[in-house]
Formats: structure tokens, sequence, C-alpha cells
């Protein structure tokens, strides 16, 4: 018995790290190449530089995979809370559905109005799309721990692990505004422009409470890395696992915050304003077909994915939970079911008017994030008075 | 600085293609930014000129017509056909069939309502998880319906003279549990999700208000002239057929807006089902066609007939005049959906964007009814 | 309301204004087109009829027929008035500064029934498109064949 | 009532939802199998008009005496008639223009022989135009163009 609870031990452990010893082992043996003909400095460099390569298109290549189920799993758990089957005729319960969709639209024709403002018009789609890329690298997607003892290896399965990653993130997932008033105004639609400025005027009153929400958690983490905010996070732990815990524990009303924050900032229902389909058609990407458009799309996508990731890193504690999974496995766990909560959200509730919920931005949520942050910094101050001397 | 900012208003169409415009309708906004500064409705896309066609086919024949006037309600439009060409060539209309076409029209109504709430629910921009819902329901009444008459949409159930076809069997058994089993579920599931629901309320109230004096003026009927306080219901006011023996009540609203319309329809659904309930109670025994209906039906020369019904929309009338052959000389078709858009503008000045939706769902217009 | 007692009420506010009455399904009465404005008003104001059920017009050939059906609401009272027109040159006052609700009526009638409406703020076509002639509702317009079958232009080949 | 019960009543309505039976039907394997009847179609719906089989000859019982032409409110039949040697009328061509067709069921209940009936055949969709012309004089294996069906009655019309 005991044997076999440490088998499967082994075995959870070695699926959690399979990632990092592939990692250290492509590193080590590209190394050992690269410093037979270059000095040690230089080799080093290059190695790294490799394999941030190697990494980013990994990461690139899981994201896409997990925008199409992501887009999959949307659509059938809307058409779940409506009593409906959802997409379930292209392959096994319509999972190739997504496939099928990419493909349809890749190989559409893409039109481009004549009237249309033609260099925004046609790079609005890339500006969408980079920055919804560019966030992941600060994203923990798991950790590893090679070896034992002092010369253990902490691997955290993260590309950049910035001491600022908080600030990128929300500073490039805001960039995708630009790209939204970008099509807005190349499409030469009153629609469009309507709603890439309305996707404008929500950025401005959405982006304060994220942020400000997002400040609380780093004045308790004391850091605005990812990887430190989340080792960094209470934990219940009855019998010295990890099961519960981050600071949702110590943060309740900036999750909130943060996730209604999310929901208008994403463009998604009920905070869909820049695309109200009931009202502007299609909004922002009213004009735009074929490739452009799937762009568009699965940018809004990778943003949600995005949204629902950071949320877990920073108050859901990140990879940490009972080891039955491998660490990667929780984050997706936590996102995927933070993204099942957007689309519950998006099947049920009606879409405020514009005006009820910039007023509710500037005249709740603010006040509401400013009195979380100062709270909090009264606690962490007091904490650190008295407790921590 | 300031004198500087120069701001234009600027026109935008809505319609003839658009998602929430409940058809084939345009409105032609000018926005001050989101705010509308004007509104001129157009419509017309979908005249198919039953009017006239009526007038090229016989009386019997021009029923098949008015199911495709109001295309939620067809029923209801099959209505005030037969009860003008009645009038017109005097038929007595058997007491069973006129309590079958209350049971048929009432069923419509509710059917009706349903998916107006529905409707209403998808241009607030729910992704269409009250309109599943509602239409679940309705489906059940066209099922209804299919057992009836043979056809769900387009049912041609009410002659002149009477009805085509007698209840079949189990339909009274079916109704009542549809009633029992179902509508309860849907009537608790449209406060849960929309009359109780924040964000509805701060969508719909005091947006969109229609004066009662202005309803009135403006030759607004039904829900939406009720939802103004007025109570005024052709059932009530000029009974037709076998209304006078039913015991219903009048749903008003207070103030006019959105939300007072949508609660009437509400609360219409349920006096729709007290109605069938009694007309399934005491449904008279006896034939279900006058005597002596042939197809070729004939009126005496120069007699005239206006028949006014409360449909699903409000007040649906034929003006009927014969000049004695087996065609109406005149068939005017008195469409609410129409004449309740007189008022539009009036709601829709100094609303935003996004009211502009919500107020033509709660109007409730069929353009297959405003454009004939 | 009997249509004695209407016709008296009327003639009495506007002097010699009922040229015919009628009972039909509701007492009826005819007027001169040149005082409908005037026995509309005296209607709505002094008689309570306060709602514009429907206008409808009828092409007799040789004349025009403008029908108003008027109701008292809520009340349950409700009288027709008809204006006869001729058929070279229909003109009748408009009644939208009595009912708003002439509104869209009276530009439906104007457009498929060719009846205009003197005084109208925007007496335009309404169902059918600005540039179509013709009024279709009017019994000299032509229908066609449309009842005939359409002819397919690849059937021949097929039948041979 | 506090801001907001509302919206969380909706959320948990909607949630329920997602535990329930699907209501939704797929269409081509199952047909109109209602969940709240029994399946298939009522008996008195009313589907494309089709001719009536005479089961002693196999042939339409239709005599062509264009009741139902002059009953159909769009034109939709056309007849064609003549008399052959013995005087008897014979049908010559039965057409009927189904994508016009209003399936009100006009020509049934105007037919003293029972000759034509509104079939309980929906499924009328079709790639070529004229397949959607019927015509009776084509009924026959191998036809180009589809014949007006002759049909046995079909069960439970009355």
């Amino acid at each position: 018995m005991e044997q076999a609870i440490q088998v499967v031990r082994d075995a959870l452990r070695f699926l959690n790290d399979v990632g990092a010893i592939i990692y250290l082992w492509v590193q080590q043996t590209l190394l050992g190449f690269v410093r037979g003909f270059l000095p040690d400095y230089w080799a080093g460099s290059l190695v790294w530089l490799i394999m941030q390569v190697i990494g980013i298109v990994c990461v690139i290549a899981l994201l896409g995979i997990f925008a199409i189920l992501f887009i999959y799993f949307e659509r059938r758990g809307v058409a779940r809370v409506q009593d409906r089957w959802g997409p379930n005729r292209a392959g096994p319960w319509g999972l190739i559905q997504g496939i099928a969709d990419t493909v349809k639209l890749i190989t559409k024709e893409d039109v481009i109005p004549v009237r249309a403002d033609q260099w925004v018009f046609r790079l609005a789609p890339i500006v969408a799309m980079v920055p919804a890329v560019m966030v992941f690298a600060v994203i923990p997607f798991g950790y590893a721990k090679i070896g034992a003892g002092t010369d253990a290896l902490n691997m955290p399965f993260i590309l950049a692990d910035l001491n600022i990653g908080i600030l990128y993130g929300v500073a490039v997932g805001s960039l995708t505004t630009v790209a939204i008033l970008m099509a807005g105004w190349g499409s030469n639609n009153k629609y469009s422009l309507l709603g890439g400025l309305r996707s404008g005027a929500m950025m401005i009153s959405y982006e304060i409470p994220l942020a400000l929400a997002l400040v609380s958690v780093g004045l308790l983490a004391g850091s605005l890395s990812t990887v430190d905010i989340v080792k960094a996070q209470p934990f219940i732990k009855p019998f010295g696992i990890d099961l519960f815990g981050g600071y949702i524990l110590l943060q309740p009303l900036g999750f909130i915050l943060f996730m209604m924050a999310a929901v208008v900032e994403l463009n998604r229902s009920p905070g869909d304003f820049a695309a109200a389909e009931a009202e502007l058609v299609a909004g922002y990407h009213t004009e735009y077909s074929g490739m452009r458009f799937a762009a568009i799309y699965v940018a809004e996508y990778f943003n949600a994915f995005f949204v629902c990731c950071m949320a877990t890193t920073l108050f859901l504690g990140g990879w940490r939970g009972p080891e039955i999974l491998p660490s990667y496995a929780w984050v997706l766990v936590k996102a995927v079911l933070l993204f099942w909560c957007l689309v519950w959200l998006l099947g049920t509730l009606p879409r405020p008017r514009i005006d009820q919920m910039l007023g509710f931005a500037w005249k709740v949520m603010i006040p509401l994030a400013l009195l979380n942050l100062f709270g909090t910094a009264l606690g962490v101050s007091l904490w650190q008075a008295w407790v921590v001397k | 600085m300031i004198n500087a900012l120069r701001t234009e208003t600027f026109e935008i169409n809505m319609g003839p293609q658009h998602p929430s415009t409940h058809g084939v309708f345009r409105m032609v906004l000018t926005l001050d930014g989101e705010t509308v500064v004007d509104v001129v409705p157009k419509m017309g896309y979908l005249h198919r000129g039953i009017e006239k066609l009526a007038e090229e086919n016989t009386y019997v024949q021009g029923v098949t017509f008015t199911d495709r006037m109001d295309y939620l309600s067809p029923m209801t439009g099959n209505f005030p056909f037969v009860l003008a060409v009645e009038k017109l060539a005097g038929i007595e209309v058997p007491l069973r069939a006129q309590y079958l076409r209350i049971i048929a029209a009432e069923l419509q109504r509710i059917a009706s309502h349903l998916a107006s709430i529905g409707f209403l629910g998808n241009d607030l921009g729910t992704w269409y998880s009250p309109l599943m819902y509602t239409l679940r329901e309705r489906e059940i009444i066209l099922d209804l319906f299919e057992m009836l008459c043979g056809a769900r949409m387009t049912p041609t159930y009410m002659r002149p003279g009477g009805v085509s076809q007698d209840l079949p069997e189990g339909f009274k058994d079916r109704c009542l549990l549809f009633f029992e089993k179902n509508m309860p579920r849907i009537m608790g599931e449209v406060p849960a999700l929309l009359t109780d629901n924040e964000i509805v309320q701060m969508r719909l109230k005091n947006v969109g208000v229609l004066p009662a004096e202005k309803a009135i003026a403006c030759s607004v009927s039904g829900p939406s002239l009720r939802g103004s306080g007025v109570k005024f219901d052709i059932r009530k006011a000029v009974p037709y057929n076998a209304y006078d023996q039913f015991e219903f009540d009048i749903p008003t609203g207070t103030k006019g807006d959105n939300f007072d319309r949508f609660v009437v329809r509400y609360e219409e659904i349920k006096q729709s089902m007290r109605i069938v309930r009694q007309a399934l109670a005491n449904l008279p025994a006896g034939p279900i066609m006058a005597p002596g209906i042939t197809r070729n039906l004939r009126a005496p020369a120069g007699s005239e007939a206006f028949a006014r019904t409360e449909a699903s929309r409000g007040e649906l009338s034929v003006y009927m005049a014969s000049d004695g052959g087996v065609a109406p000389y005149r068939c005017k078709l008195r469409s609410p959906s129409f004449i309740n858009l007189t008022a539009l503008r009036e709601m829709l000045l100094g609303s935003r964007v996004a009211d502009v939706v919500v107020t033509l769902g709660t109007l409730d217009i069929v353009l297959g009814e405003v454009d004939r | 309301m009997s249509v004695d007692s209407l016709a008296e009420a009327i003639n009495q506010a506007v002097r010699g204004a009922v040229v015919a009455k009628s009972t039909g399904n509701m007492p009826s009465v005819t007027i001169g087109a040149g005082r409908l404005v005037a026995v509309c008003n005296h209607l709505k104001s002094q008689m309570g009829f306060n709602y514009l059920s429907s206008i409808t017009g009828v092409d007799y050939y040789d004349r025009f027929e403008v029908i108003y059906h008027l109701h008292a609401v809520p009340g349950s009272e409700q009288v027709c008035v008809k204006v006869v027109v001729n058929h070279d040159d229909p003109v009748v006052p408009s009644v939208f500064n009595v009912w708003q609700g002439a509104d869209l009526q009276e530009r439906e009638v104007y457009d498929l029934m060719g009846i205009r409406f003197s005084g109208h703020p925007n007496l335009t076509r309404i169902l059918m498109w600005d540039e179509f002639e013709g009024h279709p509702l009017r019994k000299d317009f032509g229908m066609g064949n449309q009842a005939a079958w359409e002819q397919m232009p690849h059937m021949p080949q097929l039948e041979t | 009532m506090a801001f907001g019960t509302g919206i969380i009543r909706s959320m948990l309505t909607t949630l329920r939802h997602a535990f329930w039976q699907r209501v939704t039907v797929q269409y081509p394997e199952q047909k109109r199998d209602s969940w709240f009847y029994e399946a298939g179609m009522k008996p008195r719906f009313r589907g494309a008009p089709m001719l009536v089989m005479n089961p002693e000859t196999g042939a339409a019982r239709c005599v062509g005496c264009g009741v139902c032409v002059r009953a159909c409110p769009h034109g939709v039949i056309r007849l064609d008639t003549s008399v052959n040697q013995q005087g008897q009328r014979v049908v010559n061509s039965y057409e009927v223009e189904i994508c016009r067709c209003l399936f009100c069921g006009m020509c049934e209940e105007a037919c003293p022989f029972g000759a034509v009936v509104c079939s309980h055949e929906f499924e009328l969709a079709s790639y070529q135009r004229y397949s959607l012309f019927w015509d009776h004089r084509f009924w026959e294996p191998g036809a180009i163009k589809p014949a007006t069906p002759i049909i046995a009655l079909p069960t439970g019309k009355p």
C-alpha cells in the first residue's frame, strides 16, 4: 500500500516535472554544442535566446489550441444554459467545430470596404493579436522543483518572470483597446465607429478599478512579480497539503471588482458594449470578414484566457493545489472554471446601457476599489508594525 | 477654446437589415453622440398587397392571407376577417365555433406574448436565454395548433361561418396539462430572469415613456395603450363573438414606459389562460359551422362591415365593403403594429441608441403586419 | 348613441354638415369634405371621440369615400364618419391636427389610394417606394396577369 | 430588496437550466420527437398536396372536375383535361407549383371525391427549381421532372 502510494506520487511528480526535465535536457545539450565554438558568456546568451524562442513558440501553439477549445467550450456552455445542444455535428460531440470554423474563416474572401481607411483597417487585427499574445509572458503556467536539498532548481513555467509582472500585464492588455479603436475608425462604418468609441470610453473607466484591485494584491504580496505573488499566497493546509486558498480569502472584494472590470474590458456580454449585437450590429468588427475577423475574434478569446489565468494567478493560488494533479493542470482547471463563470454570466445577464455602466464604474467601483486598497494598506501596515515587527 | 470644439450630429440607418428591428424595418436615426435627436421610420419592405389580394380572392380564400399578416399570431389575424365577412353576409355563428375561435385566439395571444417577451430579452442583450425559454413553451402551443388544424404557423383555422375543424381528441387534456405543467414554470422564470432583474429594470424603467393622452391621440392600441394606463380592451369595450361570456381583467400599467408595457404583456398571458380555461370548461356542444356556407359565399351588394378585434398587438380591424360578388369589394386591414408606430418618434426622442431597440421591442411590432 | 342624435348634435355644432346618415354596424354620418375638420374637432372635444381607430379609402369608380372610424376611449361608443370626394381630383382636409394618429394612416391612404390630404405635414409614400407610379388599391390599377404561371427559362430543354 | 438579489436570482435560474434536459430536436435523425407529446406528425398535419390513388386501378382518383383549381387562393394547381372517345373526361395533367403553395388545405376541403389530400410530406427543399413544379404527366420511372405524387391515403386522415 505504502509502495503503491509512492509509485503514484512519483508518477505525478514526473508528470509535473517532465516539461522542466525536457527543457533542462535541451538546454544542456545545446549548451554543450554551442560551447564548442563560442566563449562561455556568448554561449550562455545564445542558448538562453534559443530557449526563449522555443518557449514562445510552444506557448503560442498551445494558446491557439486553447482558444479554439475555449470557443467550443463557450458555445457548448451557453447552449447548456439555454437547454440547447450547441455545436455537436463536426467530430465527436462537435469537438472539431472550432477547427472547421477556422478553416472556413481562413479560406473565406477577405473583404475590405473601398472607403475604409486601408492601413488602419488592415493593421487593426494585427494590433489586436500582438498584445493578446504578449501578455502571456508573465503568466506562470506551472512549477517544478528539480533536484533536492540546497541545490534544488526552482522552475516556474513562465516565459519572463518580470519583477513588474502585474504592471506589464495590465499595460499590455489594455493595448487591445487601441486595436478596437483602430478597427472602429478604419471600417468607415458608423456602427463600427460607435463601437470603437464606446470601447475607448469603457477602457478609460474600467482600467482604474481593475488596476486598483491588482495593486491591493501587490501590496499584500510585497511584490509585483507573478511568481512571487503565487508563492506568497496564504493556503489552508490540512495534512500539509495546499488544499484551498489564495488571495481570494483576503481580497474577496478585490476579486469581484477585478472580474467585473475584466468582463467589461474583455468585451464579453454583459459588458460587450463595443460589439453590442442588438444595438450596433457587430460594433467594431461589423466590416471584418475572413482571416482578419478570425484574428480579432481569436484575440478576444486569448484575452479571456489571459484574464482567467491572471485571476487564477493572483487570487486563486495559481499552480498551487493538492498534488493529485500536476501544477499546470491546476492552472488550467481554475482558469476553465472561471471561464465557465464568464459563460454563465453571458448566458444570463442583459446588457446595461453604456451610460449606466460608466456611471457604475465611476460611482461604485472606483470608490470601492479605493476603499479596498486603503483597507489593505492599513491591514498590511498594522500587520507589519505589530505582528512582524 | 470650448467654442472651437464643434460637434455635429450624424445620421445612421438602423435597418432594414439589423438584428433588432424585428424584421425589415428601417429607422433613420439622427444621433448626437449616442443621444437620439430625430427618428424617421421607414417601412414597406415587406408590402405584399394583402388588401388587394383579398379583393381578388373569394371571402373564404381571403382567410389564408390574414395568416401571413402577423406571422407571430395568425389566429388573431384570422379573427377580424371572418367576423367582417359574417357581419357582411349576416351569418349567425354557432356558439361552439365561437368558443373554439376564442380558445385558438387566446392560445395564440399567449404564444405571441411569450415570443414578444423573449425577443425583448434579446434586445436587451441577454444571449438568447429568455428567448429559448419562452420559445420552448411557445412550441407546445404551436403543437396544439397542429393538433387542432394541421398547421403551426399558418393555421387558416377560422372560416366565415365557423371554424374549419372541431377539437381533436385529447386536445383539452393536453391544453390543461400544458397550463398546469409548463406555464407555471415559464411564468416563474420570466420574473426571475427579467422582471426582477435590476439591470432589466434599469434599462426599461422611465425609458420610452408614452403618456396616456399621447397614446390615445396617436391611436396606439393593445398592450402598448394599456401600458400607458388606459383601461381599454376591445374584448370588453365592443365584445365580439362570445367574449362577453368570459371573466377576465384588463391589466394596465401606470407610466407608459417600457417596463409597464412589458409587464402588461406578462399579465395578459395570465388573463388569456383564464379565458382558455373557462372556454374549455364550458365548451358547448353543437355544430362548428353555420349552415349554408359555400365556397362561393356572397354578401348583399352595398353592405359594409367594420369588425374590430383585440389581436395580440392591439386593435386589428377589418373594414369590408361588398358589391354582391364572391370577393370583397374593398377590404381594409387596420393593423395595430403599423399604427402603433405613429408614437415611435416621440417615444424615442432624447433616449440613447441602446434604448431605441428596446422601445421598439416593447412596442412589439411585426413587420408582416406593418407592411401587410 | 343613435344615428339621429349623432347627426343632430353634429348639425347643431356645424350647420348643415351632415349630408347623409346610415346605421350599419355603428352609427355613421356622411359629411361634406369642406366641413370635415370642424366636425372632427367637435366630435373630439365635445363628444369625447378621442380615438381615431382607422381611416379607410374606398374607390367606387366615380367617387372616393374616405371613412373615419372613431371611438370614445375608454368607453364603448363608436361612430363612423364618411367623406365623399370626386374621382378626378380627390382632396380631403387632413385631420392630423385633430388626431395625431392620422399621421401614418393618411399617408397610407394617399400612397395606396391616391387621395390627397391637404394640410398633412409630410404626405409622402409610405408602403410603396418613392418612384412608384400609380396607386395600387385603385380599382383601375392593373394587376396584370399575375395568377398565370411563370415560364421557366430552362423548361423547354428539359422536356425534350 | 437589496440591489443585486434579482441578478443573483436570474443567475440561479440559468444555472438550474444547465442541469435540465435539452429540448431541441436533432432534426434529420429525430423528426418531431416532441418532448411533450408522443413522436410523429399530428394526424391533421397539412403538408404538400398530393393526389390519392384509386386502390382498384392504381391510378389517380382525380376526375378532373377542377374544383380544387378554383378553390386554391394562389392558383397553384393547373389542370388540363380532355374528353376521350367514350365521352369520359380524362385528366391530361395535374400540375402543382409546390413552391407557391400555401399549404392551406383549401383544395382538400373542396374536392368532392377526396382525390387530393394534404399529405404529411414536408421536406420539399430542392436544388433545382424545376423539381418544385410537380406534373402528373411525368409520373413514370426515370422521369426528369418529378410528378405530383399519387399516394395511398395517409394514415389518420379523416
